[in-house]
């Protein structure tokens, strides 16, 4: 699996495993990611939501065989409950791959992955090259 | 002793905003004030290459600038009610419209256009110096907490 | 159940089946909810999935035996095909109900329902009596 | 025989509006053309018994007012690009922020903000007589549809 971007190593996002075709994302809790005390930031969420969706996507153009680049078109974020001092994982879905753009679907969780933290849905435009 | 002027007590952006982004995600990322209106904010987010999004470009992640429309909106409300009270993020959507210039900053600057009893609208554009050429467009809600803030979202 | 807003009737949906707890809401082809020539309109898609959403929250509210008003936040509509002449479904899955807001998602299809035409996030207040 | 004159061929809101809005889902809600500019068209949405939200109520239902706002998002991309073509839309977020007055009709005012080679950014507010007062806020992304349009979605 290709390395995650400069903004998510710096962050401090990992692979944590990958579960069946979908990597599921780490990121532990640190004050580089705090926002009111004790509280996961949602901007760093977000990070994490996003990275989540472009690992997966890359991979699954990867398996298509597409040398595509990606630019995302926007990024929803719903925050459902509030993010503790505790690892944070997130894991995408692949909604739809078109020929120009791909739809995705991911969820952020701390102790349950039942009980999500936080979703977002993605538009990302899969470019081929000239 | 007299009550304080209500000017000593109202939410003052330019002075809150160096507090409020001098610490923890807001302060790791290094967010600037730059100018206020009655209902906005206006923040920096300075390029630095450990918050790129592709090897090959030197341009912002989008990551960043959620962070950043985020706190941007989050001030733009206290400045509109005047007042710096607990709030959280109920969702927030950010459209890319194109890429920042290499090595540019990113200014994110937040509109609150409506608050309710417990909720707060925001819209909003990130650009790299003309916000009429917007590198994102932002729309978001806030709500207000009134108890147990452990319970809700945001951050 | 109660019965659906003026709007949802006029529209021409109706109640198609309960699906556990969830209400599957259908509607019908026709000129009144036809986009470009052929195809169902965006619009008339929203229609059904905010539709579906209310119902499955009126009940759930109900359940619960709160007297509670729901008034609209948001709507995010993914838009992932074309919709043909044909029935369309809609349900929706609660996500989070608070004691303020609830956040819901919808899916709309119409030959396969894990192949949607069209995904919703909703955000609704809900305001008790004073 | 020349060709036709640029300003013949170029888009034009004001005819164009009448005869999309007269037909199928559009004309059923009855849409109305108010006004235009460069990048930004205005639609009417008259109050009407049926199309109301709740039965104790005479206020829209929001619906409709996400159909107005992508049918004007439409006009709006068709102003901005000066010609007329197959689009579909990619995904449309409203924020509600208050009600519309009652037996109010509802104005939807999209603007198209951006055009890239194959999408098209647009936002915009619904009103019931201020522009500065919304009822509604909405920000969208349309793709344009180059071929096979029967796999694309939108409508």
């Amino acid at each position: 699996m290709a390395r995650l971007t400069p903004y998510a190593d710096a962050l401090g996002i990992t692979v944590e495993a990958a579960d069946g075709d979908a990597p599921v994302m780490r990121l532990d809790f640190s004050d580089g990611v705090q926002g009111r005390p004790g509280v996961l930031h949602g901007g760093a969420i977000s990070g994490l939501l996003e990275t989540a969706g472009y690992a997966l996507l890359r991979g699954a153009l990867v398996q298509e065989g597409r040398a595509a680049a990606m630019k995302p078109i926007n990024l929803t974020v719903q925050f459902l409950a509030s993010g503790k001092p505790h690892p944070t994982f997130a894991k995408a879905r692949i909604v739809k791959l078109g020929r120009r753009t791909a739809n995705l679907s991911v969820e952020a969780w701390q102790d349950d992955p039942s009980r999500p933290i936080a979703s977002a849905v993605m538009n990302v435009m899969v470019v081929e090259p000239e | 002793m007299p009550p304080p002027e209500p000017a000593d007590t109202a939410f003052d952006p330019v002075r809150a905003a160096p507090f409020l982004t001098a610490r923890s995600h807001n302060g790791w990322l290094g967010m600037l004030y730059r100018e206020h209106g009655a209902d906005w904010v206006e923040l920096e987010l300075p390029w630095r290459s450990d918050l790129v999004g592709e090897d090959d470009r030197a341009v912002l992640a989008s990551g960043p600038i959620v962070s950043l429309m985020d706190m941007a909106s989050g001030l733009a409300i206290w400045t509109r009610m005047g007042s710096f009270q607990p709030i959280a993020t109920l969702d927030l959507r950010v459209d890319y419209t194109r890429a920042a210039a290499p090595r540019a900053s990113v200014f994110g600057r937040a509109t609150c256009y409506r608050i309710t009893r417990s909720a707060a609208f925001v819209h909003g554009v990130a650009h790299d110096g003309d916000p009429a050429d917007p590198v994102a467009r932002m729309q978001g809600v806030f709500m207000t907490i009134k108890v147990n803030p452990g319970i809700l979202p945001g951050g």
